[in-house]
């Protein structure tokens, strides 16, 4: 992730900075753990006094924000996309450069009901703040699209073993399975023991289990496996996506979804504080998120297919990617999908 | 003394932790085929010199800063523990150390280590212990720890018969036995080394049953021996008697622990 | 709601194969802690070391999958002896609650290194199992749970009658009871430590390997050992068959649980078994008690 | 002194197993208040497993009386509160604390400070530690001879300075039966009477009456006022201790020949059959 | 030799520093605490915290398992308790801060003493385990108890107020925890100046041989039970006003597993290695940080390694303290002193 912000922040300083001053970038990894995390925010806001921030994780994002909102300073984003962040008036300095988790399902169950009205869908996910995150509201969205939530299954975190589960899944003869909260672990043997059942299911998973090294890591078992991105892949050539290109021409190798997800965020959050300045108003908090929300049918320079908004801390846009196993590569399966606040 | 003795062990010194010295130039030779008693006051490092000599010291944070043990004429600081034991040098620990969680028959059993290398079989040794020690045949499928003090001992003896050693390190077999079952195991004792040519080194609190199987002894105080001879001449000396034998009474005879004073009269060798 | 008898035989079938892994990773542990007297808290990240070593080698070696599988428990049983020799060595005669913190420091290094070397990304390993489904009458089993019950099966077989019938059963206890009176018993205690970490490792590993094929690798893949440390203490920590009982045990209830409960109940079946056990059965199953006597 | 007549301790019909080994079988005994009382029998005998049940370590069948109540229903904690301390066969120290804290410990029952007086130190158990204290220090560390020793920890004491520290904390407990297994048991001759007269002491100047475990002959004849001889779990003599050293069954079971000569002769005619 | 130095009384002779000299370098310290925030900016207040919160947890748990020898791997989920209860409390009824620390200190005490139940029979290993139990089973209420704790959303905890004052910097809180941190170091070390600390130690050492002494064992091992997690209650329910936010995973068994190390490296039953282990613990992360940023400007990648290396480094000290130096920070600390006691006369 941190390498996509300091990529995109790069181009940016050596395009002359936002209104001539450079933007600087302090990192420091926390290992996911709200204390580390506290500790590092508050380490750099002593000694850095930025006015944009990238933190970690779910739990982070929740225990800094009174903090955030006390200090007023600066606006946030986040690595995850939790559903709870997604509220302006409990999280007004926050946002995530993607939908949330539960928009996330909301774009594979849209994209389910086009495909086949009335299916029968499964959700898989793990026994983790993550992992339930979006699975209790995205129950209520199915049926409203008309669909038929058969299976919910969850699995400690960390399990190894699943063929309880898959037994379990087995008997509801689900057309679609999701999976969520997981990176890959249990997912290939989920797929491996279904398959050997001769189950018919479809497999599809949300956004960090969908980075194209993770999939194909899957091998024969990826066939099929298809699911939700809000970014084009690194290798993605249809299009016009000038940013692409410029990634590519920096960084020759493949680079993760997360790396599309931190060059997207610094992208936003360049794009919040020169429409601040151009306004000639001072960088706090209020006035960046003002200025973030007022992005109206930006060009990503092709990270995301479609120009985008940020009426609200996300940005509901997706498509379905499906994986191709010849080519070793994650194929666009369906058009990009927009959801309507 | 003829023979080249089994057990040699010249000015020897200890240190425990690298800082608390225990034995002090402490030297004393066991004849083959003799037992030899080393009697000493609590702490003043019997059991020291024993683990030293059969190199456990290490196992408790000691180690030998001086000096020299040598066992059957090689240097005992060359070997490994259970090498020295599998030469034949066995040492029956203070306070019995029998594996307690198991059986009478599994502690036989791991005592048969110490025979590798031997020829014979251990099964007509094990008989031979149930022969001594009847007891430990009706108990031995019981976990040894739930023996009783005096078992435990007997069971302590009987892996130093298993093993079938040249020489064997008697740290206080009496301690804790009845009066009877002190003069059994002594006879016993007695029995191994004139049957089995066994030599032994034997520390022992009660002095009287030491010098009645020994043949020389050593007294230590603080690290060093201070006194030693052949038994007979051991049992005439005023202050062994005393100290040792409780017979300094009036007329040389026993005196009563009723009659004891609140004062005492120092040893000539501490002075 | 009417009994799903199939389905009910199917699960039972598919817990008691994972109960065939923690059996054997249990085994493990019950070696090392009857010669040492140490609880290994390291056990689970020993098997994923076992896990990526075999990795290593098949994926980035490219050696066919036996030579990756044999290097793989070579090199598990090399880390046991090195650090048998290095850290648990110099810690005889130390309080067991410092013992078992040193297993648990080292399960920490031991995770950090294969994050460092192999990412915190999981992986897949090389598939190298049949993989025709199993049929046991109409009930399905996973054919990697089918062979890995076997190979567990056979191991702990072998290693019940080790302990039944070698003299080697009575050393390795014997020094773990008293090591100075072992030693004086002339069996080599240094030699017992080793060869029990070793062997323990190489167990480990291969069960590492066995997961690791089933569920991926990963540097979190060591709370398998979780799991496992409830299995040998509902079995009782020093016994080979409370190992096996208490592996075939605790599959189970997480699979019954897992399918007639949820998924998130899982742990807390095995917990709540694991204290309901020890409030019955103090030692576990088949675990000695501890002699007290004043 | 109360109760004049009736025993201070009265040991009756217990009876304790083992899975098939009979520890106890109806062993019944009294223990006079003020005396000296010895119990003497071969390894395995049961004496420990005794003194067990009357500490409330072991339950067995029969009945324990203290000063004419009886106990056998209370917990270990509870008798020791009565006035029924011990010292062990094998030393209990604990090994983590001074000398002077073990002996401290001792009084525990006798305390009544609790959590909140102890995390504030004020008050209740400011005032009960300073007594205990000045009491421990002036009567029992003064009287024992070891005040050299007691700040020192007790892994490091030798052997019999150790068994000397179990029965100071023996006598913290503010004892009115003080149960002492094997007190002089791996003691050389001279430590054994200083042990000895310890006793000796303990029983004059404090009137406590003192249970006793001991195979040295030769102390248990001098000291004792009375002698129970424990044979597999049963009594199969008791009296003065002449009287049971003259008894042939004893001397059969236990004693032996008593005399070293007689040993070494027996020796020797062994080592001559050999030869 | 201190046996030599004659003391006026009996008191002095037991008091809890009991020369001159160490009363006068502990009124050096409080004053140095005291100065402390002014001269250092927030992340250095921040950091403070946290140590102390971590004190008072660790020095809990040196009561449990560095005392009385009952090794517990539930420390955290006892937090955790302290937490909950706080948070509902503060978020709910809005009851005044200090009484929801004490009754977070007491709710996690009692249930602390259930779970401690079965350490009457079960002993040494199998107990550790058998708390690990606890820490799963504690966990499993905090997620799906969802009427009280909101499931795996957690809480959002008002920031606590004392005096009209919202304490909701590190800053302000520091004049809470830190103060508390004290009390509470002061009250153990006063408990094992009387009949309740010995008891823990006699039930370390020997356990049966205590009770034939006069020690009830059930109720000694309860009590230390309920003190430790006391202890972890209010140090959870300092965390919680800390971070503000209260989650299941806020406390997961590696917490338990921290608070285990940092008395082991600090030095187990002692005060002072409850002290040293918790802030060493502590620190030890941002020390690291440090050292990457020295070495970034040589090897850029050395931040994204931080992470695994500060795993490795963690397990390292354990090990590496428990095979070197098995008493900890405490006996280094006092062979430092012993040193300059003796300088220059001896090294
Ligand atoms: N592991 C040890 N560490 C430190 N000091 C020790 C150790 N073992 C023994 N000592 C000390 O060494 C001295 C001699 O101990 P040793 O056990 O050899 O005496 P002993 O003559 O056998 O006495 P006893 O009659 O009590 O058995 C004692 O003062 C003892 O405190
Ligand atoms: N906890 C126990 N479990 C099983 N058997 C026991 C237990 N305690 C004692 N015994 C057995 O009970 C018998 C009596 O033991 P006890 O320790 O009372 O003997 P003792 O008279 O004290 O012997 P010694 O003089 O050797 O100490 C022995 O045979 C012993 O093996
Ligand atoms: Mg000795
Ligand atoms: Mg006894």
């Amino acid at each position: 992730i941190q390498a996509g912000i300091s990529d995109y922040l790069k181009i940016v300083n050596d395009a002359g900075g936002v209104k001539g001053r450079k933007v600087r970038f302090a990192f420091e990894d926390t290992a996911y753990k709200v204390d580390a995390s506290v500790a590092v925010f508050n380490k750099i806001v002593a000694q850095d006094k930025p006015n944009l921030y990238y933190g970690d994780s779910t739990a982070f994002s929740k225990t800094i924000n009174p903090e955030l909102e006390r200090s007023g300073q600066m606006i946030m984003a986040g690595a995850s996309f939790a559903t709870e962040l997604n509220d302006p008036k409990k999280y007004p300095l926050q946002f995530m450069a993607g939908p949330d988790y539960t928009e996330m399902f909301g774009i594979l169950l849209r994209y389910i009901a086009k495909e086949k009205p009335g299916a029968k869908v499964a959700f898989v996910n793990s026994d983790t703040e993550f992992g339930r995150d979006p699975i209790a509201t995205s129950e209520k969205k199915a049926v409203e699209l008309g669909l038929k939530v058969v299976e919910k299954i969850v699995t400690p975190p960390g399990s190894v073993d699943v063929s309880t589960e898959v037994l379990k899944l087995r008997r509801s003869a689900p057309d679609y399975t999701i999976f969520h909260g997981y990176v890959m672990a249990p997912i290939p043997e989920f797929i491996a023991q279904a398959k050997q059942m001769g189950m018919t299911s479809k497999f599809m998973g949300t956004f960090w289990s969908m980075d194209n090294s993770m999939v194909q890591k899957m091998g024969e078992l990826a066939d099929g496996f298809m699911g939700v991105m809000p970014y084009r892949y690194y290798y993605d050539e249809d299009g016009n996506a000038p940013m692409l290109a410029k990634i590519r021409q920096m960084r020759p190798e493949y680079q993760s979804t997360p790396y599309m997800q931190g060059f997207l965020t610094a992208m936003l959050m360049v794009e919040a504080a020169k429409r601040t300045l151009d306004k000639g108003e001072p960088l706090t908090g209020k006035t960046l998120k003002a200025a973030l929300n007022s992005i109206k049918d930006f060009d990503t320079g092709g990270i995301i297919g479609v120009p985008i908004s940020v009426p609200g801390n996300s940005i509901p846009v997706g498509r379905i990617y499906k994986a191709d196993v010849q080519k070793k590569l994650m194929v666009p399966a369906s058009d990009w999908i927009k959801l309507e606040q | 003394m003829a023979a080249e003795p089994i057990l040699e062990v010249n000015n020897v010194e200890v240190i425990y932790k690298k800082t608390i010295q225990v034995l002090r130039g402490l030297s004393l030779a066991v004849p083959r085929g003799e037992i030899v008693a080393l009697l000493g006051s609590n702490g003043a490092g019997k059991s020291t010199t024993l683990k030293a000599i059969s190199n456990l010291l290490a196992l408790e944070n000691g180690a030998v800063s001086a000096g020299h043990i040598r066992f059957a004429g090689t240097e005992t600081a060359a070997k490994r523990p259970h090498e020295l034991v599998r030469a034949g040098l066995f040492h029956v620990m203070e306070g019995r150390r029998i594996f307690d969680e198991l059986t009478v028959e599994e502690n036989l059993t791991a005592a048969t280590y110490a025979r590798d290398g031997k020829s014979g079989s251990a099964a007509a040794r094990f008989e031979l212990v149930y022969e001594y020690f009847p007891n430990l045949h009706t108990r031995r499928g019981v976990r040894a720890g739930y023996l009783s003090g005096g078992e435990q001992q007997m069971l302590a003896i009987g892996r130093a018969l298993v093993a079938e050693p040249q020489l064997i390190l008697l740290d206080e077999p009496s301690l804790g036995l009845s009066p009877k079952l002190v003069e059994e195991i002594f006879a016993i004792i007695a029995r191994i080394n004139a049957e089995q040519r066994v030599s032994m080194l034997l520390v022992e609190q009660n002095a009287a049953v030491a010098f009645a199987v020994a043949s020389y002894g050593y007294i230590m105080e603080t690290g060093r021996i201070v006194i030693d001879g052949p038994v007979e001449r051991l049992t005439r000396d005023q202050d062994v008697r005393e100290f040792y034998l409780g017979l300094g009474g009036h007329e040389g005879g026993a005196k009563s622990y009723r009659d004891i004073k609140h004062y005492k009269r120092r040893k000539r060798w501490l002075s | 709601m009417e009994t799903d008898w199939l389905l009910l035989f199917e699960v039972s079938l598919a817990g008691l194969g994972t109960g065939g892994l923690y059996a054997l990773t249990a085994l493990a542990f019950v070696v090392i802690y009857k010669a040492t007297r140490v609880v290994n808290l390291a056990i689970g990240e020993i098997l994923m070391l076992g896990a990526y070593a075999f990795f290593g080698l098949a994926a980035g070696w490219a050696l066919p999958w036996w030579a990756a599988a044999l290097g793989a428990l070579a090199v598990a049983g090399l880390f046991g002896a090195v650090v048998e020799r290095t850290v648990i060595r110099p810690m005889l005669g130390e309080s067991p609650i410092s013992v078992f913190m040193v297993t648990v420091g080292l399960g920490s290094v031991l995770i950090g290194i294969v994050e460092i070397v192999w990412t915190a990304d999981p992986h897949r390993l090389p598939e190298f199992m049949p993989n025709a489904p199993v049929f046991i009458g109409e009930a399905f089993l996973a054919p990697k749970i089918a062979y890995s019950f076997l190979v567990a099966a056979v191991v702990i077989a072998v290693f019940v009658l080790l302990f039944r019938f070698w003299r080697g059963g009575v050393a390795l206890r014997a020094t773990a009871n008293d090591q100075a009176a072992a030693y004086s018993m002339g069996i080599n205690v240094p030699g017992v430590f080793s060869l029990a970490w070793v062997v323990a490792c190489m167990v480990a590993a291969g069960a590492g390997i066995l997961v690791g094929a089933i569920g991926g690798i990963s540097s979190t893949m060591g709370v398998f050992g979780l799991s496992v440390l409830v299995v040998v203490i509902v079995g009782g920590l020093d016994s080979v068959p409370g190992a096996l009982v208490g592996g075939l045990l605790i599959g189970l209830v997480e699979a019954l649980a897992g399918i007639y409960l949820g998924g998130e109940y899982k742990l807390l079946a095995t917990f709540t078994l694991l204290i309901a056990v020890l409030m019955v059965r103090p030692y576990g199953l088949f675990g000695t008690h501890e002699i007290e006597r004043l | 002194m109360a109760g004049d007549g009736t025993p201070i301790l009265e040991v009756d019909a217990l009876t304790l197993a083992f899975g098939g080994v009979r520890a106890l079988s109806g062993v019944t005994f009294p223990v006079a208040r003020g005396s000296i009382t010895s119990v003497i029998g071969p390894n395995g005998a049961g004496k420990t497993s005794l003194f067990n049940s009357i500490s409330g370590f072991y339950r067995p069948q029969g009945s324990v009386r203290f000063e004419g109540q009886s106990i056998e229903r209370l917990a270990p904690p509870k008798r020791a509160k009565l006035g029924l301390a011990r010292t062990f066969q094998n030393i209990a120290l604990f090994r983590g604390m001074t000398v002077l804290d073990n002996i401290k410990l001792g009084r525990h029952a006798h305390m009544r400070t609790g959590v909140l007086d102890a995390l504030f130190y004020l008050g209740r158990a400011r005032r009960e530690e300073m007594e205990l204290r000045r009491d421990v220090e002036e009567r029992i560390i003064d009287f024992l001879e070891i005040d050299h020793i007691r700040k020192a920890p007790v892994g490091s004491l030798p052997y019999g300075l150790q068994k000397r520290v179990e029965l100071a904390r023996a006598l913290a407990m503010r004892p009115k039966v003080l149960m002492l297994d094997e007190p002089v048991a791996g003691m050389n001759r001279e430590e054994t009477e200083d042990m000895a007269r310890f006793i000796l002491d303990v029983r004059e100047e404090w009137g406590v009456t003192v249970l006793m475990v001991e195979h040295d002959m030769g102390m248990v004849m001098d000291i004792s006022d009375h002698v129970v001889v424990l044979n597999f779990g049963q009594v199969i003599a008791q009296g003065l201790p002449r009287d049971v050293q003259a008894d042939p069954q004893v001397a059969a079971a236990y004693l032996g020949s008593g005399n070293v000569d007689d040993l070494r002769a027996k020796l020797g005619a062994d080592a001559r059959k050999v030869a | 030799m201190r046996i030599a130095s004659a003391k006026e009384s009996y008191a002095t002779d037991e008091a809890l520093f009991d020369s001159a000299v160490q009363r006068a370098w502990f009124a050096v310290l409080l004053l140095a605490l005291a100065l402390f925030p002014f001269t250092v900016n927030q992340y250095w207040a921040y950091l403070a915290c946290l140590a102390a919160i971590n004190v008072i947890s660790a020095t809990g748990l040196n009561i449990l398992t560095g005392y009385t020898g009952l090794v517990s791997l539930g420390q955290a989920a006892f937090m955790g308790v302290g937490a909950y209860t706080v948070a509902v409390l503060e978020a709910r009824l809005g009851t005044p801060f200090l009484l929801n620390l004490l009754l977070g200190g007491c709710m996690a005490a009692a249930v602390g003493m259930v779970f401690g139940i079965p350490s009457l029979r079960v002993k040494g290993l199998y107990l550790a385990i058998s708390t690990i139990a606890a820490s799963f089973i504690l966990h499993f209420v905090f997620a799906n108890w969802t009427s009280v704790t909101k499931g795996v959303s957690g809480i959002n905890v008002p920031p606590a107020r004392l005096f009209g004052i919202d304490l909701d910097t590190p800053f302000k809180l520091y004049w809470v925890i830190v103060p508390l941190a004290v009390l509470m170091l002061l009250g153990a070390a006063n408990l094992f100046r009387t009949r309740v600390g010995r008891a823990f130690i006699a039930v370390r050492d020997r356990d049966i041989s205590a009770e034939v002494l006069g020690i009830p064992l059930l109720r000694t091992k309860l009590t230390s039970f309920a003190l430790s997690s006391f202890y972890a209650g209010v140090a959870g329910g300092l965390w919680a006003y800390f971070f503000r936010v209260v989650t299941p995973e806020s406390f997961p068994l590696l917490m338990s597993i921290f608070f285990l190390a940092a008395i082991i490296v600090g030095g187990m039953g002692t005060i002072l290695g409850g002290i040293l282990g918790a802030v060493f613990m502590t620190l030890v992360p941002e020390l690291l940080k440090l050292g990457v940023g020295v070495v970034s400007p040589f090897w850029p990648e050395a931040a994204v390694v931080l992470s695994p290396v500060r795993t490795v480094v963690f397990g390292a000290l354990i090990v590496g303290f428990l095979v070197f130096e098995p008493q900890g920070l405490t006996e280094m600390w006092r062979r430092t002193r012993r040193f300059f006691h003796l300088w220059p006369f001896k090294t």
